[in-house]
Order: structure tokens, then C-alpha cells, then sequence
């Protein structure tokens, strides 16, 4: 076992890794429901919508991974395409 | 004293070191001394265009015979500046040349090519500075057969200079003579020689068959001259096979010169007001000056030596330079005047450079300067400067001269030529592209051991690129001279 | 005159004493330039120095108020970092041009007339090449072409609208510009290529990976921020910015998700901070502007922080790839630190550099009004986390697929991203330092709960998106490609044109030679029926044709002239 | 009515002569033909009064261009390659610009009108003024040497040039001598005795030509090509290396440049008399003495260059191949 543990170290777990992952929920939901408890400065409106700023920050990332993956199809070159 | 007589000094100078340099059994004293005695030359030039700015014209008589009788020479603002032109070239190649020569020229012959280039350049300088049609032509004849000979001489390098040489010769003989027999006719109907009194008696003989057969003629024979598209086909020959210091020479100064000729006849002789000038402007000049353009500048980028495509780009450019002419305005004029200064600059920076390449790999083709960009850097950096002028890029010479012929253009209401000279500037990107592209992004050739162009070749080359920008930079000088000799040749006043 | 000296002049003058010493003492003086330079820039009292009047204009090298001395004060600390991290490195062109590219840079910023900027402009551009050409590739020689190309253009553009300009107000004067007519719109248009606005970028991302592993730190800080101080001093409050800085917010994060090289994928980060900044500018209040020099100064650091990081990489590891990194965090410990400390400051984590800053142009921005704008970066911060925070990190010292066993980065490069590392941290604890050189009073605070909450919430949420793409096996593989960008113009559409124009006359050409041709055998033909059998074209064809032309241009203007 | 005749005449076999050069192939006979073309034209200008000119027509066109002519037949083909082209195109153009330039000189002034511009404007100055401002009775010297002498040294400048390109383009080329060469005429008794006997009164005529150029038709010009008929004929019968031993072709080049010297020089030395260049007058004690003595001078300067310069050409062209033998005339 302690061998084990040196050889894959802790992050590389495959156990742990679903932790952070869960951690990363559970820190989400948490930040989330903060929303409720304090008061919230806003400028615009929307900014009062529950989590409004988890939200546009997942909707962002995802979006825009699968944004640059449609456009990836359309720009990838091989990596010698200015070199022919 | 010696002021009085600076505008004969100007040609006796280097007409009298012609002779002298004769008697020279070696190369370097002749070199030396055609050094010196350009030198002198220019700086009597630059003298004279300063005296002339503040005083007006010049006028010297030969022989001390009043003007009709005698030949008188003249300079105003429009001859100082050619002269300028032209001693200030011959200057620049100088240095330039002592190398190249050596290598291009069998060695019994170099001490006698400095005799023949004093030749052509006190011929080209003494048809620019006179006064007298007939001494214009005995010039233009000394000029002419001294270039013949000239480009004859790059046969060491290449045989096929001899045959562009006769061809040069055969085409500019025919130019001297319709210009010759022009000056016959008009001597006929006038009887007279000296251009101003020409001008005074040539009032009132509008509708004189004789004078317009005369007119045509010498508008011809100048055309020859200048390489007038179609009349060019001598030109990208002679350039290409020339020695590297004489294209240089040639293109910056001969053309020029004739180009000066033209319009001194039609705007000093014949004036203005002469019934058939417009005609000839818009139906003739405008037409072939567009041609010329694009033809030209089309055949340039099919070309594979690169000093025939600067030749067929020098008829693109003297296409402007009639476009110039054939605009008859002030803004016209001006942008042709100083068109002859700046492509003066350009191309002698552009052939300064392109004779670099073939002295260290005998010839100069697209093939032969790939990768040069990195073998020899300063003489491609020079080359795309003087590329750049060429095209035209801002802060360069070449913006200047398109800036004053586009507004040129558009003050005459004939903006789609002002569409056409842009048009044309982008096909000068293309062939200047070409060898930038070989140059600077294709790999040199295996097992090639290429060393930067000397020192001397070097400086003048960047000299004139210098003068490139500068120029380009700081246009007040030129512009100002051009514009008072433009309103000279229109008689307008100042 | 000691006592005016231009500090950009201490390190151009100081620089080309280099090749001089014996190379173990050049470190030192290098070192020691910066810091002079430093020492002279906090002695001199605001205001005009250093005028020289030339032909009745004033240049003036220097002039200290606000907005010139944080920028001033930035370049200086990060060309000190960069001597620190480049210590062992012994190669005079690189140290040569480095520091001659710094000062070029200061003196820029302290300039005060439109002429001196330029020359200094041009400056920056030629001595920065060399840290590309160091690389000493071809890859490295074409790029650094292609980027000199594109840099002296802009110095170029710069002068013909500065002349311009001089033409059309007679004032030389680098202050406020009104985008009027075509003079500004040029010297605008030349700060852009340098700020990579937007279709102007590429050659960043296309230069950039491709200098020296010092190279590229020295790169990132100067050339673009030396243009953003450019834009806030002349055309702070120019409506059109704000729109360019969005859409360079947003789109090179695009590219960087699919770009491979992580070092290119540092150069778009670059580009995006750069819009944050031009919104900034774009706004122009004093707040924006406050946000735009915090955000210049945190930029540097933190930017050159991760270039550090991952110049440590491909000197150890060899290459800045994404497909060939990973587990490095083993070997190189420190350095996945403080690749952490930089991701968190770019990404705006609170108690970091970048939170400070990049509050204050939200806030500028909320503030005006932009509610789309407003939107847009904030969707566009949580992208750069997702890159920098998350994916930079991951990529290069958490991914499992190969792993790399190396040593960990020499003690100089250590040292310099650890006091980098600090200096974020630092900054982002007690941001009065920070506000203290802030070009106008700050008004501002930035811990309340409402920020922290937010942009927390925002980057868990961000972080959240990461682990489930990753785990869903959606995000975009790494591997080795690259992707088109603008410089697809003129590195393929443009040849190809000319190749096409070239290629078309060509085919008109032999078309219309092979229809003369055959008209030609035809007369050939016609000729040898009449003439016998040596009927060729000799050579003295173009001599007869252009004695026909000749005669044929005598008649016709003849026969013209008698009919008028 | 019989100067009319003769003008038609003369005028009418010119024709005659370039329609036959145009007819024939043979370039032989068109060399011929060109020579016989020269004499026409010289005889025309003789009874255009024009002696000056006729003379120099008759020296350089009938007798030397023919040598020289002939000295290149020799290295190239004897026969015209047939033209390769159509010729009814040039033909075409050629006859409509003569017909445009012929409409043109209807409105020229006739042959001899006392009224014409070019006898009311400039030349009765000349006419009038010659005998007091020169004092030379040939008013054609007087324009050419100094009312005109810039033009002509310009002239003398072009032939200088001619010559220096014919150094530097074929004098490189000039093949060592062979003993072959000498051979050339020595069985022609004749020949030899009659041009050992001729030679002498040629050069004391070139020279007469020389210096009474004031006086008669004459000048620099004529002199100098008289002067080197004498030498090619010399070169001819005798071969080039006999003539090459007279004069050097170093000593040649010599003298051509330093006819133009001369020309030019004259020319500086009235600057040192505070005068304006080519002023004669300040050379002798009066004007017209000085005027006097600088035609004198300029024109021995034009006949030095012009007898090298066709000296120099016939030695590099003779120079090329071997020379003719007997058996090819």
C-alpha cells in the first residue's frame, strides 16, 4: 500500500480525483446559495438574478469550448502548412 | 569670374577631361580623374540651380555672338534642375563603378571607358544646358554614340550586348534624324536656331503645314528618345546588357534628358497656345502613357533577369512621366519634373543594387538571388527599399511623384486616371514581390559561397536609397523646384 | 544634465557596453542598468525634461506625470526580472537587443512629442527582432521577418500620420488626439498593429512562441503595453475601442482552446488581456484609465510570470507543447507553483494581482453603461481562467498522458518567477501599494463581499465546466496542429493571388502567343511560298517593328494634325 | 533654265541610284552603288554652290565609307539574305507617311526665294557682318568656326567619340600580324609606283585644303579625311603593317584626342582674356586677327581628330580578317 501511494501519487488517484470533483460541486452550491446572504452591489439587473455570475462563467466555458470545437474543424492545418 | 563662366564650365569641363582621359594608359588614373571632374561638375550644377532660384534665367553666349546669331546658352529653373539631375547621377556611379567595371569590362578597354562615360555625360548635360535647337542635336548625337558604345561593352559579360547595342543604335539614329529634320524644317519657315527666338517667330505660323510636319517630328524623334511606348523596344535590351555602372548611368540620366527636350519644344518652341499641342497631348501622350503603364509593367513581371525587368519598369515609369506631360497643368508638369528627379533615385538605387548581385554571381535572376537575403543583406535591404519607392509606399520617393500625378489627375476631372495610376502602382508590387519573395523566402541554392557586395559599391547604393526617403521625407525642395520650373514651361507667372 | 538623463537612454547606452565585458560580468551590469534607471526615474520630479529644439519644434524626452510613471515604473521592474531570469543565459545578442528593446520601450513612455515616439517606436521593433532571430531557426528567421514587417509598417504608418497631422494642426505634440480625419485614423491605426487589434494581431501570436525562452518574456511585456499607453495617452474615450477591445476579448480565447503550443496559447491570453485594456481606454473615464494602467502593471508581471513558467518547461523539458507535457509537477515543483500563482493572478482570483485590477475596468465599464460590453468581459475573464487558471496548468504539469521526468528549473529562473510571484501576491493582499501609483485618486474598493463572492462564484463555476468537459472527454484533444489566422492572408491568400494573377496572364499570354503563332506559321507560310526556302524570323524583327511603329505614329499624327 | 536642267538631271539619277541599291542583292555592287551615289550627291552640291560640303561628300562618302564598307564585306556575307517577311505592309505606311509629308512641304517656301525666313532673318548678318567682324572671306568658315564654333567642336566631339567607340569595340579584337598579310598587292608594279607617286600631292592638297580654309572651300573637315585617304590608300597598296610602321596606332590616338584638346582648348584660352569661351578676338592684337588666328587653330584641332579617327577606324577594321587577296576582285 505505501508503495502504491508512492508510486501514484495522491492526485493521481483515480478516487481522488472524483473527490475534487465532487468538491468542486459542492463549492459551487455553496457559493451559490452565498448569493442569498449578503448584499449584492449591482449595476444592472440581471446581476440580481440568483448565481447570475456561476451561471454566465459556466455557460461561458462550455459555450466556448464547444464554440472553438466546431471552429477548430474549419481553421486545423497540419503543422507544416505554411512550410509546403 | 570663374561665376560668370559657370555655365560653360559645366560642359567644357567634362568635355575638355574627355580628351585628356584619353592619354591615361591606366584604368585608375582615368577613374580618378572622371571622379574629380564629376564631381566638379555637380557641384557647378548645384551652383547654378542655386543661382538660378534666386535670379532667374541665365544666359551665356558663346563665342560672345548676340543670341540669334551666335548660340546662347540658357538655364532656368526647369535645365538647372535636369542638370542637377543628371551631374549628381553621374557623380553617384562613379564610385560605384570602379569595381564593377573591372569586372565587366576586358581590362585593355577600362581606361577608355572613362573617357566614353566623360562623353556621355558632358553630351547629356550640354543638350540639357543650351539654348540653341541645333546644339541640342549635336549634344544629343555626342550623348547618343557614347551610349551605343557603352552598352556595346557589357559583351564581355554577355555577347548579346552587341546586338542590343546596334539595335540602340539603329532606333536612336532614327530619333536624332526625325528630330534633326525637325529642326530643318522649322529653321525653314523661321530661320532661325536659338529656342526663344524660335519661339517668338513660330507665333502666327499655327496653321504652317511645314511647321506641323516639323511639330510631328520632333515630337517623334524625342519619342524615340524617351522610349515612348510602342517606340520603347530598344530600351529593356540596352538596360539589361549594359555594364551594371552604365544601366545605372543610362537609366537615371539619358532618358531623362530627352524627356526635358520634349518639354522644352513643345512648351517653350512651340508654346502653349500652339493649335495642335493639346491634340497631341490628349489623343497621343495620354493614350500611350497608359499603355505604357500596363504593357509594360504586365511584361515586367514575366521577367526573369531581373535588370530587364527594371528595364520594362523604367517604360512603366516613363509612361508616368508623359502622363505627366500630357496633363498640361501645373500640378502636371510638376509631378513630371519631379518624377524625373525621383525615379533618378530609384532606379539608380534599384540597378545600384541588382549590379551588386551580378558582380558576385554574374548574372541577376530570380534564380540567382534566392536567399540572397541573408548572404547579402545590406544589398537586398537595398533593393527592397528602393522596391518600396518604386511602388510607391508612403515616405518614399515614388509616393511623392503618384501623389502629385493622382492630384494631377483628379484637378483635371479625369479621375479614372487617377484610378488607372494606382491600378498600375499594384502590378509594380507584384514583379518587385517576386524577387523580395526569392530573396528573403526561398532557400539559397546548394554548395553557393556568396559574399556581400564591397564597400564601394555599398555606400553609393545606400546613398541613394538615402536619398530615397529623404526625398520622400522632406519633398519641399523638390517640389518647389519642380513647381517653378512646371510654371516656366507653362508660362505662367510664379 | 545627469540629473535629466532619459532612463530608457541609461539602458540603450548602458546596453551597448555589453559585448565589451568578459561575459561573466555582463549579468551584473545588466542588472545594473535597470536598477540605475529605476533609481534615476524616482528621483526626478514630474513634469517636462530633456527638451531639444529642433528646427522650431520641441522635442521633448521627458516628461513624468501619472500615466507615463506607473508605465515607466512597470517596464523598469520587469526589465530588472528579466535580467534575473535570463541570468544564464550567454548570448550578447539577446542581452543586447533585451535591453535595448527595454529602453527603447521606457523611453517611448516618456516621450512627449509624436516625432521622438516614433523614433523610438521604430526602435522597439528592430531591437526586439533579434530576440526572435536568436532562436536561430528558419521557423525563427521567417517569423522574425514577418514580424519586423509588420512592426516597421506600423512605425511607418505612424510617421505618414504624424506628418499628417503636423500638416494639418502644426502640432507635433503626443497628447490627445481628436479621431477627425485621416492624419489621426493613421497614427490610431499604427498604435492598433502594435495593440493587435483585432485582424492586426497575428503577428503576436505568429512571433511571439517563436522567440528564445528569455526571448519571448522580455516580448511579452513591452511591445503591446508600450501601445496600450500609446492608446490611453492619445485617444482615451474613443467610443470605437470599447467595440474593438470586446471582440479582442473574446475571440483569440477562441483560438487559444484549440492551439496546442502553449506558449501560443499564452500569446492569444496576451492578446485578450490587451482588450480588456482598449475597453478600458475606450471608456476613458479616470476610473477606466486607472483600470487600464493597474491592469498594464498586474499584466506584466502576471503575463510574464507564465511565460517564465512555461520557458522554464521547454528549457527543461524541451518542448511547450501541450501534446507532448505532462506530470511535470513532479520534477518541477517550484515552478507548478508558481505557474499556479500566475494562472490565478491572470484569472483574477481574489487576494491576487489580477483581481485588482481587472475589477476596476468591470467596474469602469459597468459604470458607463455597457451593459453588452459589461457582459462580454466577464464571460471572456471566465475564459481566460478556463485557459490559464485551469487548462495552462493541467496541460503542462497535471496531464497524465506522457510523463516527462527532468530537472527543475535553474535557481535564477526560480528566483525570478518567485519574486514575480511575489510581487502578484503582494499586490493583490495590499492593493493601496498598487493604488499609490495610480495615475488618478483612487476611489475605489475592491474587497467587499460583493466582488469577492461573484468573481468566486464565477471561477468556480468556470472551474466546474473545465472538470466536466474533461471528464466527458468534450474537450478539444491536443494535438499536434495549428490553425489559421489572419496571417493565413498574407502568408497564403495573397501569394496564392498574385500566384493566380501571375498564372492567368501567363495562360492569357501563351493563349495569345499560340493564336499569333499560328497566324505567324501562316504568314511564315505564305513568306516561303513567295521567297524560298530561308523564310525565318531573324532577330532584326523588333528593330523593323519598331521602325514600322515609328513611321506608322509620324502618319497618323500627321495626317491628324492636317485634318484639325 | 539650264541650272534647272542639270538639277533635274543630277536629281533624277540620284533616284536611279538608291531604286538600284534597293533592287540589288549583291552587296558588292551595292557598295559600289553607294560610292557612285556619294559622287552624285557631291557633284549636286557642287552646283548648289555648296563646295564645302561637296568636297567632305566626295572624300568620306565616295572614298573612304567605300573602303570601309568593303573592308567589312569582307568579314561578312557578299550576298543580302532575302528578305523573311512580307513587304507590302512597310510598303503600305512608307508610301502613305511620304504622301502626308509631301502634302506638308507644299507650304514650304520655294527653292531660291530671296523672301524665304531663312535669307531675311538670320543669314544677312552673316553675309554682311562676316568681312568686318571675322574678316575671312568664306562666310561658311566664318559660321562654322566661330559664329557657330561651339556646333562644331560639338561636331569634332561626336567624331572623337565615333573614334573612341570604334577603339574600344574593335581595336581589342585586331589580330596579331602575320607574314601572310604583307603580300597583300606587291605584284602590282603599276599600283605601287603610281600611289608612291600620287601619295605626296594628296597630303600637299589635304594640307592646301587645311589652312585655306578662309580663303576657298575648305577646312579642318576635309582636310582631315584627304589627309587620311592618303594613308588608306598607302595602307592598301602597301598593307597595313607598312602604314601601322609610318603611324603608330598609339600615335593615332594620340592625335585624335588631341585635335578635340586643341579645339577645346583655344576655346579656354579667351577665358584668361576675360572674354567668353571660344571669343577669338582676345587671341591677336585686333579682333579679326584674333578671330583670324582661332579659326587657324580650331581648324587644324578639327583636321587632326578627323584624319585619326578615320585612320584609327580603317586600321581596326582592315585589322579584323585577313585581307583581300588578289584573286577575290
Amino acid at each position: 500500500m505505501t508503495d502504491d501511494r508512492h508510486k501514484t501519487p495522491w492526485i493521481e488517484r483515480k478516487g481522488n480525483l472524483t473527490w475534487i470533483h465532487r468538491g468542486l460541486w459542492i463549492a459551487c452550491a455553496g457559493l451559490a446559495l452565498a448569493d442569498f446572504f449578503y448584499h449584492k452591489h449591482t449595476v444592472f439587473r440581471i446581476e440580481e438574478f440568483p448565481a447570475f455570475y456561476g451561471l454566465l462563467g459556466f455557460i461561458a466555458c462550455v459555450g466556448l469550448v464547444f464554440g472553438a470545437r466546431e471552429i477548430r474543424k474549419i481553421l486545423k492545418r497540419g503543422e507544416n502548412y505554411y512550410d509546403r | 569670374m570663374i561665376a560668370y563662366h559657370l555655365p560653360i564650365l559645366q560642359i567644357v569641363v567634362p568635355l575638355i577631361a574627355a580628351p585628356l582621359s584619353a592619354f591615361c594608359r591606366r584604368a585608375g588614373m582615368a577613374w580618378y580623374l572622371a571622379l574629380i571632374i564629376c564631381a566638379a561638375s555637380f557641384a557647378i550644377s548645384v551652383a547654378l540651380l542655386v543661382r538660378v532660384l534666386d535670379e532667374g534665367h541665365i544666359s551665356y553666349l558663346l563665342g560672345n555672338w548676340a543670341a540669334p546669331w551666335g548660340i546662347e546658352y540658357r538655364i532656368d529653373a526647369v535645365n538647372a534642375f535636369v542638370l542637377l539631375i543628371i551631374s549628381g547621377m553621374g557623380t553617384m556611379v562613379l564610385p560605384y563603378a570602379r569595381v564593377s567595371i573591372a569586372d565587366e569590362i576586358e581590362p585593355h578597354n577600362q581606361a577608355l571607358f572613362y573617357t566614353c562615360y566623360l562623353l556621355c555625360f558632358a553630351g547629356l548635360l550640354g543638350m540639357v544646358i543650351t539654348g540653341d535647337a541645333f546644339n541640342a542635336f549635336v549634344f544629343m548625337e555626342i550623348s547618343s554614340l557614347a551610349t551605343y558604345v557603352l552598352v556595346a561593352l557589357g559583351a564581355k559579360r554577355d555577347r548579346r550586348a552587341l546586338s542590343a547595342a546596334f539595335t540602340y543604335l539603329v532606333m536612336g539614329t532614327i530619333g536624332a534624324t526625325f528630330f534633326v529634320i525637325g529642326i530643318g524644317l522649322v529653321y525653314m519657315v523661321t530661320g532661325t536656331l536659338n529656342m526663344a527666338d524660335l519661339a517668338a517667330r513660330l507665333q502666327g505660323l499655327e496653321q504652317n503645314r511645314t511647321a506641323l510636319v516639323a511639330f510631328a517630328f520632333i515630337v517623334t524623334g524625342i519619342g524615340l528618345k524617351l522610349a515612348l511606348f510602342p517606340m520603347h523596344l530598344w530600351l529593356p535590351n540596352a538596360y539589361a546588357f549594359a555594364p551594371s555602372a552604365v544601366t545605372v548611368f543610362i537609366a537615371a540620366t539619358a532618358t531623362k534628358a530627352a524627356v526635358y527636350l520634349m518639354l522644352r519644344f513643345l512648351f517653350t518652341v512651340f508654346g502653349t497656345d500652339y493649335n495642335v499641342l493639346g491634340l497631341t497631348l490628349t489623343y497621343m501622350f495620354t493614350p500611350l502613357a497608359l499603355a505604357a503603364m500596363f504593357a509594360a509593367s504586365t511584361v515586367a513581371i514575366f521577367q526573369f533577369e531581373i535588370k530587364r525587368m527594371l528595364a520594362y519598369s523604367s517604360v512603366a515609369q516613363l509612361g508616368y512621366t508623359v502622363l505627366g506631360i500630357s496633363f498640361a497643368s501645373v500640378t502636371g508638369l510638376t509631378a513630371t519634373m519631379i518624377h524625373l528627379f525621383n525615379h533618378a533615385l530609384m532606379k539608380g538605387a534599384l540597378f545600384m543594387a541588382v549590379g551588386a548581385i551580378v558582380l558576385r554571381h554574374g548574372a541577376a535572376t530570380i534564380d540567382s538571388v534566392r536567399g540572397l537575403g541573408r548572404t547579402m543583406p545590406w544589398t537586398m535591404a537595398a533593393f527592397v527599399a528602393g522596391g518600396l519607392s518604386l511602388i510607391g509606399v508612403p515616405l518614399t520617393v515614388g509616393f511623392i511623384s503618384k501623389w502629385y500625378l493622382v492630384a494631377a489627375s483628379l484637378e483635371s476631372g479625369r479621375w479614372p486616371i487617377a484610378v488607372l495610376i494606382v491600378l498600375s502602382s499594384l502590378i509594380g508590387v507584384i514583379y518587385i514581390w517576386r524577387v523580395i519573395e526569392a530573396a528573403y523566402l526561398e532557400k539559397p541554392p546548394e554548395g553557393r559561397t556568396a559574399r556581400e557586395a564591397p564597400l564601394s559599391m555599398l555606400i553609393p547604393t545606400w546613398g541613394l536609397v538615402g536619398a530615397n526617403i529623404y526625398f520622400g521625407i522632406d519633398a519641399e525642395l523638390t517640389s518647389r523646384v519642380a513647381g517653378a520650373a512646371a510654371r516656366l514651361l507653362l508660362w505662367v507667372a510664379p | 544634465m545627469i540629473a535629466e538623463l532619459p532612463p530608457g537612454l541609461i539602458l540603450i547606452v548602458g546596453a551597448l557596453l555589453i559585448p565589451l565585458l568578459r561575459p561573466h560580468l555582463r549579468p551584473y551590469l545588466m542588472l545594473a542598468l535597470p536598477v540605475a534607471a529605476l533609481v534615476q526615474l524616482l528621483t526626478l520630479p514630474a513634469g517636462l525634461h530633456a527638451q531639444v529644439d529642433i528646427l522650431g519644434h520641441s522635442l521633448v524626452f521627458l516628461r513624468i506625470d501619472g500615466l507615463s510613471f506607473v508605465f515607466g515604473l512597470i517596464f523598469l521592474i520587469a526589465a530588472v526580472l528579466n535580467v534575473i531570469y535570463g541570468w544564464h543565459e550567454d548570448d550578447p545578442v539577446q542581452q543586447v537587443s533585451g535591453l535595448v528593446y527595454a529602453g527603447a520601450a521606457v523611453g517611448a513612455v516618456f516621450v512627449g512629442d509624436l516625432v521622438s515616439l516614433f523614433v523610438f517606436w521604430e526602435l522597439t521593433a528592430i531591437a526586439s527582432v533579434f530576440l526572435i532571430w536568436a532562436s536561430r531557426t528558419e521557423r525563427a528567421y521567417r517569423a522574425g521577418m514577418r514580424y519586423l514587417l509588420v512592426q516597421i509598417g506600423s512605425g511607418v504608418i505612424l510617421l505618414a500620420g504624424v506628418i499628417l497631422h503636423y500638416r494639418a494642426t502644426g502640432s507635433i505634440a503626443f497628447d490627445r488626439l481628436e479621431l477627425t480625419g485621416l492624419p489621426t485614423a493613421l497614427i490610431l491605426f499604427a498604435f492598433g498593429i502594435k495593440c493587435a487589434f483585432p485582424l492586426l494581431h497575428n503577428w503576436l501570436q505568429d512571433a511571439y512562441p517563436e522567440a528564445t525562452v528569455v526571448g519571448t518574456v522580455i516580448l511579452s511585456a513591452f511591445t503591446t503595453k508600450l501601445a496600450a499607453y500609446a492608446l490611453a495617452r492619445s485617444f482615451a474615450g474613443t467610443d470605437m475601442l470599447i467595440w474593438i477591445g470586446a471582440i479582442m476579448a473574446v475571440f483569440p480565447i477562441v483560438y487559444a482552446v484549440i492551439e496546442n503550443d502553449l506558449r501560443r496559447v499564452m500569446a492569444y491570453i496576451l492578446n485578450n488581456q490587451l482588450g480588456f485594456m482598449v475597453v478600458g481606454v475606450g471608456i476613458g473615464t479616470p476610473l477606466a484609465l486607472n483600470g487600464v494602467a493597474a491592469l498594464a502593471f498586474c499584466g506584466i508581471l502576471y503575463k510574464a510570470l507564465l511565460f517564465m513558467c512555461l520557458g522554464a518547461v521547454l528549457f527543461r523539458a524541451g518542448s511547450a507543447r501541450a501534446s507532448d507535457l505532462g506530470g511535470l509537477w513532479k520534477s518541477m515543483p517550484w515552478t507548478t507553483g508558481f505557474c499556479i500563482v500566475g494562472g490565478a493572478s491572470i484569472s483574477a482570483v481574489p487576494l491576487f494581482a489580477g483581481f485588482i485590477a481587472k475589477s476596476m475596468v468591470l467596474a469602469a465599464v459597468a459604470e458607463g453603461g455597457h451593459w453588452i460590453v459589461w457582459l462580454v468581459l466577464l464571460a471572456a475573464s471566465a475564459g481566460v481562467f478556463h485557459q490559464t487558471g485551469l487548462r495552462i496548468p493541467y496541460a503542462a504539469f497535471f496531464a497524465r498522458n506522457p510523463e516527462i521526468r527532468c530537472r527543475e528549473a535553474p535557481l535564477n529562473m526560480l528566483a525570478a518567477m518567485g519574486i514575480t510571484s511575489l510581487l502578484c501576491i503582494a499586490i493583490g493582499v495590499y492593493p493601496a501599494m498598487l493604488y499609490a501609483v495610480l495615475p488618478y485618486q483612487v476611489d475605489f474598493a475592491v474587497y467587499t463581499a460583493s466582488h469577492v463572492v461573484t468573481q468566486l462564484q464565477l471561477l468556480a463555476f468556470a472551474a466546474l465546466a473545465f472538470s466536466i468537459l474533461l471528464r466527458h472527454r468534450v474537450y478539444p484533444q491536443d494535438v499536434p496542429s495549428i490553425n489559421l489566422d489572419s496571417d493565413w492572408i498574407y502568408r497564403r491568400l495573397l501569394p496564392a493571388f498574385v500566384d493566380v494573377y501571375r498564372d492567368g496572364l501567363r495562360m492569357m499570354r501563351f493563349r495569345a502567343i499560340a493564336r499569333a503563332q499560328v497566324r505567324l506559321n501562316r504568314f511564315i507560310a505564305a513568306v516561303y511560298r513567295h521567297h524560298g526556302p530561308q523564310g525565318v524570323l531573324a532577330r532584326t524583327w523588333p528593330v523593323g517593328s519598331t521602325v514600322l511603329w515609328v513611321a506608322v505614329l509620324l502618319c497618323v499624327t500627321l495626317v491628324f494634325y492636317y485634318i484639325e | 533654265m539650264i541650272d534647272t536642267t542639270i538639277n533635274f538631271a543630277l536629281l533624277l539619277f540620284l533616284a536611279a541610284t538608291a531604286f538600284s541599291i534597293l533592287r540589288r542583292t549583291t552587296l558588292f555592287s551595292v557598295v559600289m552603288l553607294s560610292g557612285v551615289f556619294s559622287f552624285v550627291s557631291a557633284l549636286l552640291l557642287v552646283h548648289l554652290d555648296a563646295v564645302d560640303v561637296a568636297f567632305t561628300e566626295a572624300a568620306v562618302g565616295a572614298g573612304i565609307s567605300t573602303v570601309l564598307m568593303l573592308s567589312t564585306l569582307a568579314l561578312t556575307a557578299r550576298h543580302e539574305a532575302p528578305a523573311s517577311r512580307s513587304r507590302a505592309l512597310p510598303l503600305i505606311v512608307v508610301f502613305l507617311t511620304g504622301l502626308a509629308l509631301i502634302y506638308g512641304t507644299l507650304d514650304m517656301p520655294h527653292f531660291g526665294d530671296p523672301s524665304a525666313p531663312v535669307h531675311t532673318h538670320v543669314a544677312p548678318r552673316y553675309i554682311t557682318a562676316t568681312a568686318t567682324e571675322i574678316g575671312i572671306p568664306n562666310i561658311v568658315t566664318a559660321v562654322l568656326a566661330s559664329y557657330r564654333g561651339f556646333d562644331t567642336l560639338g561636331e569634332t566631339t561626336v567624331i572623337f567619340t565615333a573614334g573612341i567607340g570604334v577603339l574600344l569595340l574593335l581595336a581589342g579584337t585586331i589580330r596579331e600580324p602575320t607574314g601572310l598579310r604583307i603580300t597583300a598587292m606587291d605584284h602590282h608594279l603599276v599600283l605601287r609606283v603610281v600611289t608612291k607617286v600620287l601619295i605626296g600631292p594628296i597630303l600637299l592638297f589635304a594640307l592646301y585644303v587645311q589652312f585655306h580654309g578662309d580663303y576657298g572651300p575648305g577646312g579642318g573637315f576635309q582636310a582631315g579625311v584627304i589627309f587620311a585617304a592618303a594613308f588608306i590608300i598607302y595602307a592598301l597598296v602597301f598593307g597595313l603593317e607598312a602604314a601601322r610602321r609610318a603611324v603608330p596606332g598609339r600615335a593615332v590616338r594620340w592625335i585624335l584626342a588631341a585635335g578635340v584638346l586643341m579645339y577645346g582648348g583655344v576655346g579656354v584660352v579667351s577665358f584668361f582674356f576675360g572674354k567668353n569661351y571660344l571669343d577669338y578676338s582676345a587671341l591677336g592684337a585686333t579682333a579679326t586677327a584674333g578671330q583670324h588666328l582661332g579659326i587657324l587653330l580650331v581648324e587644324f584641332g578639327v583636321g587632326m581628330t578627323v584624319s585619326a579617327v578615320m585612320v584609327s577606324t580603317y586600321y581596326a577594321f582592315a585589322g579584323q580578317n585577313r585581307p583581300i587577296g588578289d584573286e577575290e576582285w
